[in-house]
Formats: C-alpha cells, sequence, structure tokens
C-alpha cells in the first residue's frame, strides 16, 4: 500500500513521516508537492508537521489554499484515509476537514516533550492497531496546540465520540495536570464525523523506533496497514 | 564627493594607519563605497585581524580532515563517503540589544554556513551565558533568546540537541549566544565559497536587501556605551521561512551540478560574499547593484553593499545552466537573479546601472587585510586572584547546605525550562535529548551516530586562561567520550574583551595556546570557529570565554550511554583521581561569593587515556551510565546520575581529600562516573588498571535517597525526589511570573 | 487605497497572551490592570491604479475596497470558529 | 477604563510575516494588494475603582491612563528597539 506525504512549503516533518511509513513500516511512500494536484496513486495521505508557509498568519490558514487541497479534500470525500500530524491537524482544521481551531498553548511557549497520549477510540484507521485506552508515549512540539471548539461543537464531537486521543498520565489518567497545551477536554487528537480524517497534535512518526525514545508511534501508521489489509479502505 | 577626514575615517571604525594601508593597496583614495566596504571587512568580526596571528597555531589538520578553516564551515570524515560539517558562531552583541531577534538571527547565520557547504543540516547546539537571574534584565535576555533560539530552529526543522547555559554576573550586560550547527553530506557533494571560470554568472537569491544591519559587523567590533543605543535599528528580524525555503532550494540545486561556487550573505553581506569567492577562486568578479532585489527604495549603491539582510546567497552557476537553476529557485518560490558575473584577474567591479561606482582588488578586502599581533601583557591582579586559602574564607558551611544550594544553582539546575522549548525530535535522529551530557544523533542510512558537546568554564579561564581553555577542551570531549563518541574533530568561539588592551589580549593569546595544546594532546583537529571581541560594558569585560565544541563519531549508534543509572544494585565506579580541588569552583562562588584560586589541574595524557577507556567501556557495553564530572564536582554528578532515572537512589563514600566540602564539590579534571552490574566491576577495574586510569568502586545504586559518606561521616543525604524536584524546577522558579512576549 | 483588519479572539475562547501580559503587568506593578486581551492587526496597501476602478468616485472607490478587503478577511485574515474581525479603510 | 496600545514594526523593519500574508492574498487572486504589514494590538482594561484617581475629573483620569499606559507599553508591550507604538484610551 501507499503513502503519500504532502510537502507544503515549511513542511519540516514530511521527510520523518516519509522515513516511518518507508523505512520503519515498510510500505511505499512518496512525497507529494503542494503544488500539484494528483496524489500519487495514494492509499492513505499524510499532512505533516512544520510551519507550512511559517505559520505567519495562523498555522495551516494558507496551506489550506493549496493546490493539493483539492486532491486531499476529494480524497477524503472518497472516505479515504488521511492523518494530519501536528501542522497538518491545523491545516486540516483550517480547511474545514475537520471541526475546531487552535489557539496558542495556554502557558504561550513551545513545548517540545515525550507525552503519554490515551486511545480514546480504535475504530479509525490509525488508531485499528491500538488497543482501546492504550497509552501511547509521543513526543509534541508545537506552540499552538490548544484546541477549541465552541460548546455545541464540543458536546457534538465528544457525543459522536470523535476524540480519537487524549493527553493523559502515563497510567491513563485523563486531568488538568496532564494537559500540556490547555485543549479544551485534554484533547489530543480528533477525527471527522466519517472516522477517515484524523489529525493529532503529537508526533507518532518521531517515535517508531525505541532508540529514539519510543516506538509507540509505530502503531498509528500500522493501523492504516491493518486495516487497509483488513478490507477496509473504501476510496478506491 | 565625501571628503575622507579623520570624521569619517572614525565613523568606518578605521584607524589612520588602516586608512595608509588602503590607499597603499588602491593606489588612489578610496570612494565612499570603497572605504565602506574596507570598513567592513576589515572590522574585527570580518578580518580576524587581532585573533589570526594565534588562530594560526591550532592544530588544524589530521587524517579525518576533509575541510579545515578557510571555508563557511569545517568538515570530517566519518565513513561511508560521509562527512560531518559543523561550525559554532556567536551573535553576543545583537542578543543584548534584541535578545528574540539577535538569537534568531544567530541561529540562521549558523544554518546557513552548513548548508552553503552542500550539507543538510541535523543537529544545533548552543552555549548561552547571561547575569544573575535574580536581575530582571537577565530574565529578560534568558527568555528571549530562548525564545528565538527556538522560534528559528523549531520553525525551519532542525532539532536543537544540545547545549550549556551559565549564569555569572559577569555577563550581565554581556550575554553570550554562541549557536553550533551539524550537517551532513557526502564527501564529494561538498561545496565551496570560491567563484570559478570568467563568464559564468552570478546569482543572488533569498530574502531582498533593505537597510538593515549596516555597520553590523562594525558593531560587532565596538565596546558597547551609552551611545549603542543608537546602533540600535542594526537588529534584524529573522525570516525562518525564507531560510527554510533557501534551504531546501540550495541543497536541491546544489545536486545538479550547476552551481561551481555558493557563499551566504552574513556579515559584511554583498561586499564580504563577493570579495570572498573571488579571493579563494583566484579571480574577479564584477556586479551590479540595479540588479540586487531591493525591499526599499531609493537605496544608495554603498547600502546595498554593505547591508546585512538575512536569509541571502550568492552562487556562481556554470554558464549555459542557468536555466536549470533558475527552475529549481522558481518551484521554492524562489527568485534567482543574475546580479554579475565572474570575470578575469582579480578585481571586483561595483557598477550600478552600467556606471563604475567601486573597484577594488578583492585581496585587498580579504587576505590582505592588516593582522595584528597586539601587545600581551599578564593583568597585574593575575597571580592573586589565583590564591585560595579555605581557612580565609571562615568556616565552612554543612556539606547538605551546600548540597541543597547547589543541586538548585541555575548554572548547575536542569535546564528544562530552556529546552522544552526546543523542538528536539524533529528529524528522527535524536538518540540522547537535551539534558544528558553530550547529545546523540545517528546518521540515517548507516550504522553511525555522532556525539556533539559544546563546553567552556569562564570561572577558569579568568583565573588561568592557558589551563582553563585546556579545560574545556577536555570537558567537550569526554562529555562526547562518555556517550561512547570517539572526538574527532572541534570548533571554538573565542569570546573576550577588547584586544586593544593587552591582559585582554594576554587571555586571548593563552587560551588559544590552551586549545592547541589540549587538541593535539587529544587528538582533536580544529576545523574552524568565530572569534567574538569587544565584550565588554564601560570598561568591564566578561571572563574570556573559549567555547569548545566537540564532535564524535560512534560507528555504531545503538551503543551509547548516558548519564543517568539504569538499575537497583549497580556498582558505582569512579574513574579518576578525586583531588580535592576547588579553586574557581561553583562551590566557592555559591557559598562564599568568590571566584578565586587555581583552577584544576589537567594531565592531558591521563585524559587521553581516561577518554580511551571510556569510549571502550560504553561500546562493550560494559558500563550502563557514564558521567563526567563538572559545576559541583563528585557530590552534583552522582545527584545527577539519579535524576531522570525515575528515582533510582545512590549509597556512596567518598575518601577524604582536603576536608569534606572540598571532597564532595571539588571540581577536579579527568574524572568520570559509571554504574556497571555488580559481575562486571572486575571487567571494568582491569580495563582501568590497563589504561593507567585510577578507579575505585565508590557506592552502589538503589534506594530513593542520595547518601553521600566522606570517610565515612555522614555529608549528604536527601530524597531522590526532593533533590530532583529541587534541581529540576530551579529555573522554572527564578522564571515565574515573568511574561514571555 | 490603505486598509486595515484588525482581528481579535471570540470573548468566549481564551487569550493565553493576554493573560500572560496582564500577569506581567501586574508584577510590574501595574496592579490595577485587570485584564488585557490581545490581537493583531493588518494593514492592507491596495494599488490605486487598478483600471477596473480608476473611473469611480471617491465614495464609490472606498465602498469597493471594503469590499474587497473585507472579503479577504473572512477568506484567509480571521478564523470565524475563533476570531472576529473589524475592516477599517482609511483613504 | 479601556485603552489600545497598537505595536507596529518600525517601517524599516522588515516584516517577513506581512510579506507572506500579502503574497497569499495575490496568489487568492488579490492581484491588486501592494504589501500588507502585520501589526498587533493589547486592549488593556483598567480598575476604575482606583481609590488614587476616584476624585480626579473624567478628563483627568483619561489623561492619567494615558500616562500609565504609554509607560506600559514603553516597558513590555513593545521593544522600541525595532517596533513602534500608538495609543488609544477608549472610555
Ligand atoms: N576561533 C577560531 N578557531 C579556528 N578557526 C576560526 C576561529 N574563528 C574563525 N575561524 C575560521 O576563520 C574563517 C573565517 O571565518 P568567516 O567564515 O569569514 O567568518 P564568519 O564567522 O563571519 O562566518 C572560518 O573558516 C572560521 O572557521
Ligand atoms: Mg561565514
Amino acid at each position: 500500500m501507499k503513502f503519500s506525504v504532502v510537502v507544503f512549503p515549511g513542511s519540516n516533518s514530511d521527510y520523518d513521516a516519509f522515513y516511518a511509513a518507508s523505512r520503519v513500516v515498510g510500505e511505499d511512500a512518496a512525497l507529494v508537492w503542494h503544488k500539484d494536484t494528483d496524489l500519487q496513486g495514494a492509499d492513505v495521505v499524510i499532512l505533516p508537521g512544520g510551519f507550512a508557509h511559517g505559520d505567519y498568519l495562523r498555522t495551516g490558514a494558507i496551506a489550506r489554499f493549496s493546490p493539493i487541497m483539492g486532491a486531499v479534500k476529494a480524497f477524503a470525500d472518497r472516505g479515504g484515509p488521511v492523518l494530519g500530524i501536528c501542522n497538518g491537524f491545523q491545516v486540516l482544521l483550517e480547511a474545514g476537514l475537520l471541526p475546531g481551531a487552535m489557539v496558542r498553548n495556554d502557558r504561550v511557549k513551545f513545548v517540545s516533550q515525550l507525552v503519554p497520549v490515551r486511545v480514546e477510540q480504535t475504530d479509525t484507521p490509525f488508531t485499528a492497531a491500538c488497543a482501546s485506552k492504550q497509552v501511547l508515549r509521543l513526543p509534541i512540539a508545537h506552540g499552538e496546540g490548544n484546541y477549541y471548539a465552541p460548546p455545541e461543537v464540543l458536546a457534538e464531537i465528544e457525543a459522536r465520540r470523535q476524540v480519537v486521543f487524549r493527553y493523559s498520565s502515563p497510567s491513563g489518567e485523563v486531568s488538568d495536570a496532564y494537559n500540556p497545551n490547555g485543549s479544551l477536554n485534554s484533547i489530543a487528537g480528533i477525527c471527522n464525523r466519517e472516522r477517515n480524517v484524523v489529525g493529532l497534535m503529537p508526533h507518532p512518526e518521531r517515535a517508531s523506533e525505541a532508540q529514539l525514545g519510543s516506538a509507540d508511534g509505530r502503531l498509528v501508521l500500522a493501523s492504516a496497514v491493518k486495516w487497509a489489509a483488513e478490507g477496509m479502505l473504501r476510496h478506491a | 564627493m565625501t571628503v575622507i577626514d579623520s570624521q569619517v575615517l572614525e565613523r568606518h571604525g578605521l584607524k589612520p594607519d588602516e586608512y595608509e594601508r588602503i590607499l597603499q593597496l588602491m593606489g588612489r583614495e578610496p570612494n565612499l563605497l570603497e572605504l565602506g566596504m574596507f570598513s567592513v571587512m576589515w572590522s574585527e568580526h570580518c578580518s580576524y585581524k587581532s585573533s589570526r596571528v594565534h588562530l594560526k597555531t591550532l592544530p588544524t589538520t589530521g587524517p579525518r580532515v576533509v575541510q579545515g578553516p578557510g571555508e563557511n564551515a569545517g568538515a570530517v570524515d566519518i565513513g561511508d563517503g560521509l562527512c560531518a560539517v559543523f561550525k559554532i558562531e556567536s551573535h553576543n552583541h545583537p542578543s543584548f540589544i534584541e535578545p528574540y531577534q539577535g538569537a534568531a538571527t544567530g541561529v540562521g547565520g549558523i544554518i546557513r554556513d552548513i548548508f552553503t557547504m552542500g550539507a543538510r543540516p541535523i543537529a544545533l547546539l548552543n552555549a548561552l551565558r547571561f547575569g544573575s537571574l535574580d536581575t530582571a534584565l537577565a530574565r529578560r535576555i534568558f527568555e528571549g533568546v530562548v525564545a528565538g533560539v527556538g522560534g528559528y530552529g523549531n520553525s525551519i526543522g532542525i532539532p536543537t540537541v544540545g547545549g550549556e547555559i551559565v549564569f555569572d554576573e559577569m555577563y550581565a550586560g554581556n550575554p553570550l549566544v554562541n549557536v553550533l550547527c551539524l550537517g551532513i553530506s557526502r564527501i564529494d557533494g561538498i561545496v565551496k565559497g570560491a567563484a570559478r571560470g570568467a563568464g559564468n554568472p552570478v546569482f543572488y537569491v533569498g530574502a531582498r536587501t533593505g537597510r538593515d544591519g549596516i555597520h553590523g559587523a562594525t558593531m560587532a567590533s565596538a565596546e558597547f556605551d551609552d551611545k549603542s543605543a543608537e546602533k540600535r535599528p542594526a537588529v534584524q528580524v529573522g525570516d525562518p521561512f525564507m531560510e527554510k525555503l533557501l534551504m531546501e532550494a540550495c541543497l536541491e540545486v546544489m545536486k545538479t551540478g550547476a552551481v561551481l561556487g555558493i557563499q551566504d550573505m552574513g556579515a559584511a553581506g554583498l561586499s564580504c560574499a563577493t570579495s570572498e569567492m573571488g579571493s579563494r577562486g583566484g579571480c574577479g568578479m564584477t556586479i551590479d547593484v540595479m540588479h540586487v532585489p531591493q525591499r526599499e527604495t531609493g537605496m544608495t549603491p554603498y547600502e546595498i553593499m554593505l547591508s546585512e539582510s538575512q536569509e541571502r546567497m550568492l552562487l556562481v552557476v556554470q554558464k549555459g545552466r542557468e536555466r536549470e537553476v533558475e527552475q529549481v529557485f522558481e518551484k521554492w518560490d524562489l527568485h534567482a537573479v543574475q546580479v554579475g558575473e565572474v570575470i578575469d584577474g582579480s578585481r571586483l567591479k561595483i557598477h550600478e546601472r552600467g556606471v563604475l561606482v567601486a573597484e577594488v582588488p578583492n585581496r585587498a578586502l580579504t587576505d590582505e587585510a592588516p593582522v595584528y599581533r597586539r601587545p600581551m601583557h599578564e593583568p597585574s591582579w593575575q597571580k592573586d586572584v589565583r590564591q585560595l586559602s579555605l581557612a580565609e574564607l571562615g568556616p565552612a558551611p554543612p556539606a547538605q547546605a551546600a548540597f541543597d544550594r547547589l543541586v538548585a544553582a541555575p548554572t548547575i539546575a536542569s535546564k528544562r525550562w530552556a529546552y522544552r522549548q526546543y523542538d528536539h525530535s524533529v528529524g528522527t535522529n535524536t538518540i540522547a535529548q537535551p539534558g544528558m551530557s553530550a547529545a546523540v544523533v545517528r546518521v540515517k542510512g548507516t550504522t553511525r551516530g555522532l556525539a556533539l558537546s559544546v563546553d567552556g568554564n569562564g570561572r577558569f579561564c579568568y583565573l588561568d586562561p592557558h589551563r582553563g581553555a585546556m579545560l574545556a577542551v577536555a570537558e567537550a570531549a569526554r562529555n562526547v567520550a562518555c556517550a561512547g563518541g570517539e572526538p574527532i574533530g572541534g570548533t571554538n568561539n573565542l569570546n573576550f574583551g577588547n584586544p586593544e588592551r593587552p591582559e585582554i589580549m594576554w587571555q586571548l593569546g593563552e587560551a588559544v595556546r590552551g586549545i592547541g595544546d589540549a587538541c593535539r594532546a587529544l587528538g582533536i583537529p580544529i576545523t574552524g570557529g568565530n572569534v567574538s571581541l569587544y565584550n565588554e560594558t564601560e570598561g568591564r569585560a566578561i571572563f574570556p570565554t573559549p567555547v569548545l565544541g566537540v564532535v564524535g563519531l560512534l560507528d555504531d549508534a545503538s551503543k551509547t550511554a548516558t548519564r543517568t543509572f539504569k538499575r537497583d544494585a549497580a556498582a558505582v565506579v569512579l574513574l579518576g583521581d578525586n583531588l580535592g580541588e576547588l579553586g574557581g569552583s561553583e562551590y566557592l562562588a555559591a557559598m562564599h561569593g568568590k571566584v578565586c584560586g587555581p583552577p584544576p589541574a589537567l594531565d592531558l595524557k591521563r585524559e587521553a587515556a581516561l577518554q580511551k577507556l571510556i569510549v571502550a567501556l560504553v561500546r562493550e557495553g560494559t558500563v550502563e551510565s557514564a558521567h563526567d564530572c563538572s559545576e559541583g564536582g563528585l557530590a552534583i554528578a552522582l545527584a545527577e546520575c539519579t535524576f531522570d532515572s525515575g528515582g533510582i537512589g545512590v549509597t556512596a563514600d567518598l575518601a577524604l581529600v582536603g576536608d569534606a566540602n572540598a571532597t564532595l564539590f571539588g571540581e577536579s579534571a579527568s574524572r568520570i562516573v559509571v554504574s556497571t552490574p555488580e559481575d562486571r566491576v572486575a571487567a571494568v577495574m582491569a580495563a582501568a588498571k590497563s589504561a593507567g586510569v585510577p578507579a575505585a568502586v565508590i557506592g552502589k545504586t538503589g534506594g530513593d535517597r542520595i547518601r553521600l559518606t566522606v570517610n565515612g561521616g555522614a555529608a549528604v543525604n536527601s530524597s531522590v525526589t526532593d533533590a530532583e524536584q529541587a534541581w529540576a524546577t530551579a529555573i522554572e522558579r527564578k522564571m515565574s511570573g515573568r511574561a514571555p512576549l | 487605497m490603505r486598509a486595515r483588519v484588525y482581528v481579535t479572539l471570540k470573548p468566549s475562547v481564551f487569550d493565553p497572551q493576554g493573560r500572560v501580559v496582564a500577569d506581567a503587568l501586574v508584577t510590574l506593578g501595574y496592579g490595577d490592570v485587570k485584564d488585557v486581551r490581545q490581537g493583531k492587526f493588518f494593514e492592507v496597501e491596495l494599488d490605486g491604479a487598478d483600471p477596473a476602478t480608476a473611473n469611480l468616485s471617491a465614495e464609490a472607490q472606498r465602498a469597493k475596497a471594503e469590499t474587497r478587503v473585507t472579503e479577504m478577511a473572512d477568506k484567509l485574515l480571521a478564523n470565524p470558529v475563533i476570531e472576529s474581525y473589524r475592516v477599517e479603510v482609511l483613504e
């Protein structure tokens, strides 16, 4: 199967995602330039981390107008699995493919550290290989990862089980003490109603090898492989 | 036309005899533009006129050296056809004036030096010095510098993997911001900053030229005084997004083979890039400033040639392949424009709309710059400050009190407040993160890894610049060795006061001599570096502060060690001798407010043996943790081994040397604390013996306390949790209530 | 033509930066600071020589600029989920 | 009392953010956008019930607030090295 990783000007984890998909998980992978309009036969699309367009206006605000985003949207509409990591998550929010928005971390500063993240839902293409409530150790590295949605939207995404990841303690307890950025309901990642588009602030691709401090993140990409093996890819 | 009188010369920072030299080299009077170009190129910052004779004495060769000093960065062979390209650079003065932007543009500058060589940057480190965090000014500068370092590196996606931070009142008015960048390139992919081949076009790419930083280079060479406020617009705003585009585009364009030479425009901007590329390549260059993309209207040739706008590059392209190069830049939304061409001869010709406005032999700006053998004189106070009588200091504080104070002293405490603001995981190469003794990054596509450390101890250098500099080399190399890295190359940043003062010049000379001695003994070639002088405020100089960056090679990146204990009931072994030396220690500064005494002795032969030993022990997996002893001595080193270990305590008994506090907190060199399972103790001791390194089992891991005794007498008994909490949060507590902006 | 677009977080959205600035001001001795909200603004310069608008009255040109800049704010400069904006045509 | 402090980069200082926003607007079809400069503003709310100023005239209170907020801008909200600012007292 094939992972296509979109490269925006200013993406900086594009190669990391490509490397994790191709060298660690061992699948085909391609880097797709944002000015292209063809996803090169992708089975899975990844919008990677970084600072697209410098994040100068708002994170993800300019990237959502890139030519490739039309193809990404069409792919998502067909049910294709799309994963937005960090800046990629922010792009998905700005593009309206996921609900809500990001604001500055509550403690304002950029925060870079390994944090425990609890898997809330396993019926998405990016968590299918995880156990329910499994705690993954994943790095975060962002200045604007403070997830916000208006109250009615938040209630709805909770009701529809769209919260896929939450920040937690190492043993899986969710509380403000383990919320690194002030996100509402400790949200670290969500999916759309159809559950094929997932965005998260932590970086699973950077935690896919034990040598790098944690291999837990490998499960996220491996989930997509499992999903495909079980015939769950519906977009083709 | 402006007459060049003494006032004009003074404004350009040129001395009358330097002007005489310009007249000679030019064979006529220069015009104002030419004078401006001389002024920036002959500034201390660009010409190294005070330090050059000393730098020449450094060892710069070795079997692994691919590129020594003289290019944008140095390079060493790391096997598999690859080389590590690295250099350190300072941005001290700008960071004082505008901490965020000063630090950010400093990071931007050194990154350009690395990718200019054709190497992909994979790691950043920084060495920072600030005044005491008890002052609002130091907190503001610290806050801004850390945010700026992070802001630039995070955005461009190069992980900041390590560094060091020291707080001392001596840096209150002159913070130091030294940044090291390391990249990886194929050896045959290195591109140099030389122009070649008459008729080849010269391209400009990157940010447009504005009026910023005009005289920035000369600013870095002038002491601060009350008038420095007027020079403030010299600070620039960094644009990491532009730099990211430039980096990707340049690395891509260099792969085409159509680029013959490339150089970034940093200090002295276009003047520097054009003249250096010409003189390195033994040819001339002609450009027309009309073609230079400009951000503001009405810029004069003077302003264009002297501007230090960030994020700009100059390229010499093979004639006929212009389109190929332009296309790569266009892909990245960058517009490369031809501004001139390489010409025969050795002259740099600047035109404005076809009219010749300056013509200078380019070597006059570079190689022919003045070189000074400035007078050196040992300061009259030097011998006095090296005296230390413990008796005269009064009653010694209880060891526990000293331990509690030291563990939370900002210089010793965890720097997590800072490095949590740095993305250290981007790039998926970081094996040992900030907070460990040395950073370790893997080299993708190979089994190899690189260990990196930057170190310097201004106090030691103040007390004895020769020995202090040797200690800095030894410490950086030892840190790298503790991670299993064989030191293979070094870079250095010399941060000193005003070289026109013989005492400062003496410090500089002695320090460079020390770096040379230590590097020769430890087999570490110096492949580059940077010199920052005039670090003074109102006549008061900083501690002489050479900062050493050392790169170590791991053949197998998985065979590394960190400082933290790994299990209960392991033996704790001290490699090296505890000599109980308190001179220049953090203990004396924190408990007695004194900076005095002789810095620790250093036996370079023994240091070399110790480093070889630890590299072997780590690679064989004979030891499970390894930690260098530095600030705070053995007591702090042992405590640090328990921190981040998940609460594994230690019990150790130390043999008395001097008094108890000297035993615990003395900062003797050439010592490493290792832990090893009981059944491997004999192997460690045997290896130490055959290496000629003293070794002693001093205790055992386990429990949840740090229990240290001296000759069996109680000295320190703290819970790991409490000590770790104090250590981890000390800086946060100093910074709380402070607003980042 | 110049226009300014002021963008602020909606009142219901917590403003961490404003909070930190407020705290810092209190620490600096400005105890009477009750609250600070931080916003941003864009000063947009439009090419007046647009042939499509050249023969419009000054009034109509202003109106036209206002419409255009409002559109820019809507599309790009503000995120309606968290932000509101105000457009001001200067000249 | 409420006051606003508008902070902009000095005209001679390069504004990378504004540049990128301008480019984005042009790409989106607003070809007449010549330049964009980005600034920030702070809305500062002051406790009106300050006993030290309670018996001053409205005029004097305004003036006092203006002085104080200008001081805040100078000290914290703007960095005079690269930024300039403007204070506006609202009520
Ligand atoms: N302390 C030093 N030790 C060794 N080489 C040095 C030192 N300082 C500067 N150099 C070398 O001198 C050369 C000139 O530096 P250059 O690149 O012109 O200056 P800049 O620091 O502005 O980039 C470089 O090759 C640099 O590595
Ligand atoms: Mg250089």
